[in-house]
């Protein structure tokens, strides 16, 4: 049996690789290919601003994508991502507006709220055994109603909330490193990325992740409490929309309670661009952020090369199918 | 070659009123010799898309900035940006919550459906049951067009009441149709629609023809398939704004402040009613588009 | 021996069968104790009542002589009580070390954190307690069948259970695995642990065994020592009848024509410049050690795996194969050794499955299918492969292990191509069926198709083979005529004996 | 073994209906429950007239929900359907308007585009291998920008096209049946909807749907030219999108570019509050078709009601969740 084990084990090793390590140099490729090409195509692209700008921009949907990252692994979906950060910085209103409590109160607030929503989810799908997509396109439309519902279709304003604004737009890097200008929303995306990948990859949590979205009846068979930790799952899910809805909110320095919809998609495809697979067990982090970058890139670039906005998504979505078809080729040229 | 570069960012894109705007832009354009840019974040409402775009826009240092602000506090830091490296801004449609923009090109929204109101009133004999079929719940623009005409009808018909607000989301003209219609069953006695812009207005026509129905319905803007209703008689009239001139105007003056040279604090691009009798009249025909 | 187990009068319905009746079984500590039947008799069903999968619909369980109430697999292992699943339940995305002891993780930093090291040094002792050179970081997906049922049984060892149940744990294994399973299952006996052992291979029992439980349609039949009851006493238990005696094999057409021949055929280290022939109504045996590439040979064949090199004729004509659409057209058919996941549409009906390699025949104007005769033709296999099943029109996965495999058969055989590799054909099927099985190669063989059966059990191929090749780490390593001893084969299936180390 | 044969074989026959006749009566179930409370709640739901309105309602989001299933049973996603309908409509305005060719040979016209634009999604995803999402949610966009780009953003209006009008609003029925004034685009769903379930459920197209849904690998080992069908698939899928958008053309009497994105949502949840699960190989168009009317009767319903916007969103929300729920008690309650 020895050499079987020996032929094994070199494949299953880069096997092993290219399901994560690897994959994050293939998709980042993709990312690299286009920068250049930007940087080539307009002087305007590769200056501190832009790229501070394109990083900003990814801040938000980064964080979406992390939390749509750990539900899809698990084997679920979640279409509930976008509007429940928008009920979250409504939420994040309602505690420093109406009730006037102060900033760091009412954003652990905002990300209990987060949280709650989140099991309420994963209950659904977990007890009730709601199929993930429609479990969280109900949450979607009802996180969206409340919102609206709540501060009566109007924004929230922030003016009162001392410096709640700071904390997305501020920059504490450049009170550090003076000179780069990186805003926090930035370092808050990287903390909540750092985190994730943490969970996925060394707690108990993060391996039924993996475990539940590879094979779901095996995992119950080993005597795994699967309900507790899906509902986990999404909560966690939910408390990162949290951090997205906060982060938005103090950068508009508002509650916006028509946002939202819509940007379930953009979170998905950056998961999937990353080379997530939407049938579960698979994933990394890492791959999740490059593909957000990857989407905000395009846009970002298109607009500075003053692309006509019709063909800016037209564009858009070939680049999406690209990126990924570069993914397999690389990958299946690794295999 | 160095054409000025201008960038107007809007509140919307695909929308027929925008497109109006983006019309009478390039007009201008032209015109003046100038490189312009026109863009708008998808689905109204989306704010830090906007932001997005201003950023984007500002890392192409433009010679002056339009901005239609979705939200008017929002975009005030951006804008700062924008005024510290010394770009002149000019707003249009509605007015930025700060005093950054040397120049705002957009028209009295309440004071139009006002008009509207009134004329509602006139048609329906002062009084009896109206609904408002709107477009946007939470956009200034859909704001204003509902408040005005509910504050108009409040303030001077106290016999006209308004019996039903239904939304369409971005006036999809065939869900448009479907809530006209639904309405019409929920209201037996409603005398009168109004539809706060093109595509509402559009669907309320559509869902008044399949109903067959003879309730008063005015609309709101202009486009060809309004047009045509308003000539066949199935809307009694509508409301326009003069998008192509707020798109025109606004370039314009963005060009005069590359020049330096002085820019009126506000250009009102003004609003009229028009139905059947005057639609082709040469001072209306101008504010319509196709 | 004090009593471990008592299952009374244990039933269980599912929707359209009635998978138990009034079932009986018990297990001492320190014994093996054989649990036999046919094909859907409800042996697993029975055992994943008392592993706390299934809950019973009626009867009484006892441990250690106490009533108890398992409602779940976390409680049966908490009870002392580890299963070893027939279909495989295990994590593809995850290592086999990881599989091992999901739900069990060792931790660090007070719980907080998993502690991977930990994990797989105590998964590598398994394996080495277990003579089995694999690493632990395997991911589970990277592994041959037979390297995921040993993963499977590493798993039931980790929970140092008191009752161990193993449903067909060798239905994938080789000689030499299977030999050092039983020297385990030797260890823990002595240990007093009780192991329930469910298998097909009636000469295992006799090796293992101290009593054999026999079930039919769900019911007790008897409870027999296993030493001193002739097999073929079991086997008219488990039946209900005297089996009839078996035909030997036809003799083998050494004129007929060449059906398919292979030349050279090779890709990367899994297979290395093979080539043989098949004759018309003849039955090739391909015997081997699990990983000697047979099944990956088949593949190649078929046009399922890319080839490096090769050539493949049929009927003497050279033919291109690179899907198996082509080697289908070109009248080959092979029967995957993995039926869960390359043989069946398990959500699909019977019916469909059956029909599925041959929809175009019963396809007519526009594509419209003709049910009637799909009905015909899969009631005709039911009948002829006595498949249990409440109707043609039942899912397939809620067969039980032993028909699925029957199902896939059927579906070759409707599509009846002139050559057909059968991947252990007989895999996880009841003695019974088995004869079914080895009567219809016959028949098939007379009616001149050209037959490759891969089988890692030699008393199989001995009985069914015309001609004999072996195969060693991806070569072909020789040829042996019918009528060959196991001795012969081994000799040729382990050459290179260095790398092969012998079991405990 | 035979008694169990024969003991078994009535039960396991309504346990096939379970999974399919019966499915939508459960279904159906929801549906009733919600004409009545709606009955009962206004005097004005149930009239001919909003029975009609109703009916004509779902037709264009029926017929994508049609497209959707097949696609969905496969074990795929369309996220297009939306944008791609928009597309078609465009098309259509570009034939009989741009190209002024008659009424009919436009209308083929466009179906073609539709089968030619989801033939190559299809290929996309048959042959290149890249996840349906992927390929469909980049097809959205570019569709989606396709048709912006194609008529410069403005619609093309209709108005020349000789009675092309008539042909979603106008009403053969009630040329035959007097006093039954059913929409022709209720009769298009309909047909559209019982030429799919043939397709299904008799044709070998249909089988090969369902296997691949269930196992595509054991489908390939079979000899199958998996990739063929599958284009086939999307290519039937898009002609079906095609026909939507020719509905929806002719009833407003113009190709709205603008119009489209969003529509994927209430199809694909059609589909699944119909029954059919996302992953594969189990599906009803029956119930596809109870979920659609489910879906418009509670948006109609609510405005009936005149319920406020953000309210009618939550109350659509938590009866998508609702519904389903319904659907799996009762399956419970039926196996
Ligand atoms: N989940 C299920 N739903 C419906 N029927 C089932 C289910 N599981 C098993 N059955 C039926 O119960 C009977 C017993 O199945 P079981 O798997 O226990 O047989 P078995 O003795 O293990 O057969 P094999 O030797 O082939 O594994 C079979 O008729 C099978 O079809
Ligand atoms: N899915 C796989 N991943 C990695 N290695 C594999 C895989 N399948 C087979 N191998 C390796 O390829 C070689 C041939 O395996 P294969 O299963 O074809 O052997 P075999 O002779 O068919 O044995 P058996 O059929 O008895 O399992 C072995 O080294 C095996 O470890
Ligand atoms: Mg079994
Ligand atoms: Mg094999």
């Amino acid at each position: 049996m020895n050499d079987v084990g020996t032929v094994v084990r070199p494949r299953s090793a880069d096997s092993f690789r290219s399901s994560a390590l690897f994959q994050q140099i293939l998709a980042s490729s993709g990312l690299i290919v286009l920068l250049v090409g930007f940087s080539l195509a307009s002087p305007n692209f590769l200056q501190t601003a832009n790229i501070i700008n394109i990083l900003q921009a990814t801040s938000v949907n980064g964080v979406l994508a992390v939390a749509a990252t750990l539900v899809i692994i698990s084997g679920g979906i979640d279409l509930s991502v976008g509007t429940l950060m928008t009920f979250c910085s409504v939420a994040a209103g309602v505690f420093m507006i109406y009730l006037g409590v102060p900033v760091p109160v009412g954003i652990v607030g905002t990300l209990i709220v987060g949280l709650a929503a989140g099991s309420l989810s994963g209950t659904f799908i977990a007890k009730l055994k709601i199929p993930p997509f429609i479990a969280t396109l109900g949450m979607m439309l009802i996180y969206k109603g409340l919102s609206l519902a709540i501060c009566g279709a109007k924004p929230i304003y922030f003016t009162n909330a001392g410096g709640f604004n700071q904390f997305s737009a501020g920059s504490l890097v450049s009170a550090v490193i003076p000179g780069v200008p990186l805003p926090n929303s930035v370092v808050v995306l990287f903390a909540v990325a750092v985190t994730a990948a943490f969970v996925l990859g060394r707690t108990a949590l993060g391996r039924y992740t993996f475990a539940m979205g590879s094979n779901e009846e095996a995992l119950r068979l080993s005597g795994v409490n699967i309900d507790r930790w899906k509902i986990a799952i999404y909560g966690l899910a939910g408390a990162i929309c949290a951090v997205a809805g906060i982060l938005i909110a103090s950068r508009i320095n508002s509650a916006q309670p028509a946002i939202g919809q819509g940007y379930e998609l953009d979170a998905i495809a950056a998961v999937v661009i990353g080379g997530t697979s939407l049938s579960g067990g698979r994933g990394t982090i890492v791959g999740t952020m490059i593909g957000a970058l990857i989407i905000s890139v395009v846009a970002n670039g298109l607009r500075i090369l003053s692309v006509p906005q019709e063909w800016q998504i037209v564009v858009t979505g070939s680049i999406i199918i690209v990126a990924v078809y570069f993914d397999i080729l690389r990958r299946r040229g690794a295999a | 070659e160095d054409k000025p570069y201008v960038a107007i960012i809007s509140k919307g894109f695909s929308h027929q009123f925008w497109q109006a705007v983006k019309l009478g832009a390039e007009k201008a354009a032209t015109e003046f010799n100038v490189d312009m840019t026109f863009e708008g974040p998808d689905g109204e409402g989306a704010v830090d898309r906007q932001l997005d775009m201003l950023q984007a826009a500002l890392a192409k240092h433009p010679g002056a900035l339009g901005i239609a602000a979705i939200d008017s506090q929002a975009t005030v830091p951006v804008l700062q940006q924008y005024k510290d490296a010394g770009i002149p801004v000019i707003a249009f449609d509605s007015g930025v919550a700060s005093d950054i923009p040397i120049s705002s090109a957009s028209t009295d929204n309440l004071a139009s459906v006002a008009l509207a109101a009134d004329k509602m009133a006139e048609l329906i004999g002062g009084e009896g049951e109206v609904a408002i079929l709107a477009h946007d719940q939470t956009s200034q623009t859909g704001i204003e067009r509902r408040d005005g005409f509910v504050n108009q009808i409040k303030a001077k018909y106290p016999k006209i009441t308004i019996v039903d607000i239904q939304y369409v989301a971005g006036g999809d003209h065939a869900l448009s149709a479907d809530a006209t219609k639904t309405m019409l069953l929920a209201h037996p006695n409603l005398k009168g629609i109004f539809a706060t812009n093109e595509g509402t207005a559009i669907g309320l026509a559509i869902g008044k023809r399949e109903s067959g129905s003879k309730i008063v319905a005015i609309g709101y803007d202009s486009g060809a398939e309004q047009l045509a209703a308003i000539r066949d008689g199935t809307l009694a009239g509508s409301i326009t704004q003069n998008p192509v001139g707020i798109g025109y105007e606004t370039v314009k003056a963005a060009v005069m402040a590359i020049k330096g040279e002085a820019v009126p604090a506000h250009i009102d691009t003004g609003f009229y009613w028009y139905d059947k009798t005057n639609i082709d009249d040469p001072i209306i025909k101008p504010n319509l588009y196709e | 021996m004090s009593l471990l187990v008592q299952m009374h009068e244990i039933d269980k319905e599912f929707p359209g069968v009635r998978a138990l009746k009034r079932a009986h079984f018990e297990l001492e500590a320190g014994e093996v104790h054989a649990l036999m039947g046919e094909n859907g008799a409800g042996k697993s069903t029975l055992m994943k009542v008392l592993a706390g999968v299934y809950r019973r619909d009626g009867g009484l369980v006892k441990l250690d002589g106490e009533p108890v109430e398992i409602t779940s697999p976390r409680q049966a292992q908490e009870r002392g009580i580890a299963i070893i699943h027939q279909e495989m339940s295990l994590m593809r995305h995850l290592t086999a070390a990881q599989n091992i002891f999901i739900g069990r993780e060792p931790k660090n930093f007070g719980g907080l954190l998993l502690d991977e090291r930990a994990l797989n040094a105590q998964a590598a002792a398994i394996f080495a307690a277990m003579h089995l050179s694999l690493d632990p970081r395997v991911l589970i997906d990277n592994l041959t069948i037979a390297k995921q049922q040993m993963v499977e049984i590493a798993k039931a060892l980790s929970f140092k259970s008191r009752v161990l149940i193993m449903d067909e744990p060798t239905a994938a294994l080789t000689e030499a695995e299977i030999h050092e399973l039983f020297a385990i299952i030797g260890r823990l006996k002595a240990e007093g642990v009780g192991i329930v052992y469910i298998s097909h291979k009636m000469d295992e029992i006799k090796r293992i065994a101290d009593r054999v439980t026999v079930m039919r349609d769900g019911e007790y039949v008897g409870t027999v020592p296993a030493a001193d009851t002739p097999i073929e006493k079991i086997i008219s238990m488990m039946v209900g009848r005297e089996l009839s005696q078996e035909i030997a094999s036809a003799p083998g057409k050494n004129n007929a024509p060449v059906a398919l021949e292979v030349r050279g055929l090779s890709r990367g280290k899994e297979i290395r410049d093979v080539s043989f022939s098949v004759r018309r109504g003849e039955i090739l045996g391909l015997a081997g050690l699990m990983g000697a590439g047979r099944t990956e040979v088949a593949r190649a064949i078929f046009g399922a795996d890319p080839r490096d090199a090769g050539e493949i004729l049929v009927d003497g004509k050279p033919v291109s194969i690179h899907s198996p659409r082509d080697a289908v057209q070109a009248g080959i058919g092979y029967l995957s050794e993995d039926r869960k996941h390359f043989g069946l549409a398990t959500g699909l009906t019977v019916r469909n499955n059956i029909a599925l390699a041959s929809l175009e025949r019963f396809s007519g104007f526009g594509g419209v299918l003709r049910e009637d005769e799909m009905e015909k033709a899969a009631r005709r296999f039911i009948g002829q492969l006595s498949i249990k099943t409440p109707s043609d029109l039942q899912e397939a996965r809620l067969l039980s292990g032993g028909n699925q495999q029957k199902v896939v058969i059927a579906k070759w055989l409707l599509r009846d191509c002139p050559i057909l590799i059968f991947d252990e054909p007989t895999r996880g099927i009841d003695v019974g069926a088995k004869a079914e099985i080895y009567k219809l190669l016959n028949a098939l063989a007379a009616q001149g198709c050209a037959i490759i059966v891969i089988s890692s059990e030699l008393p199989e191929i001995l009985r069914i083979s015309h001609r004999i090749a072996v195969m060693c780490e991806g070569r072909l390593t020789g040829e042996l005529p019918a009528g060959s001893s196991q001795e012969e084969i081994m000799l040729l299936a382990t050459q290179r004996q260095s790398a092969v180390r012998e079991a405990a």
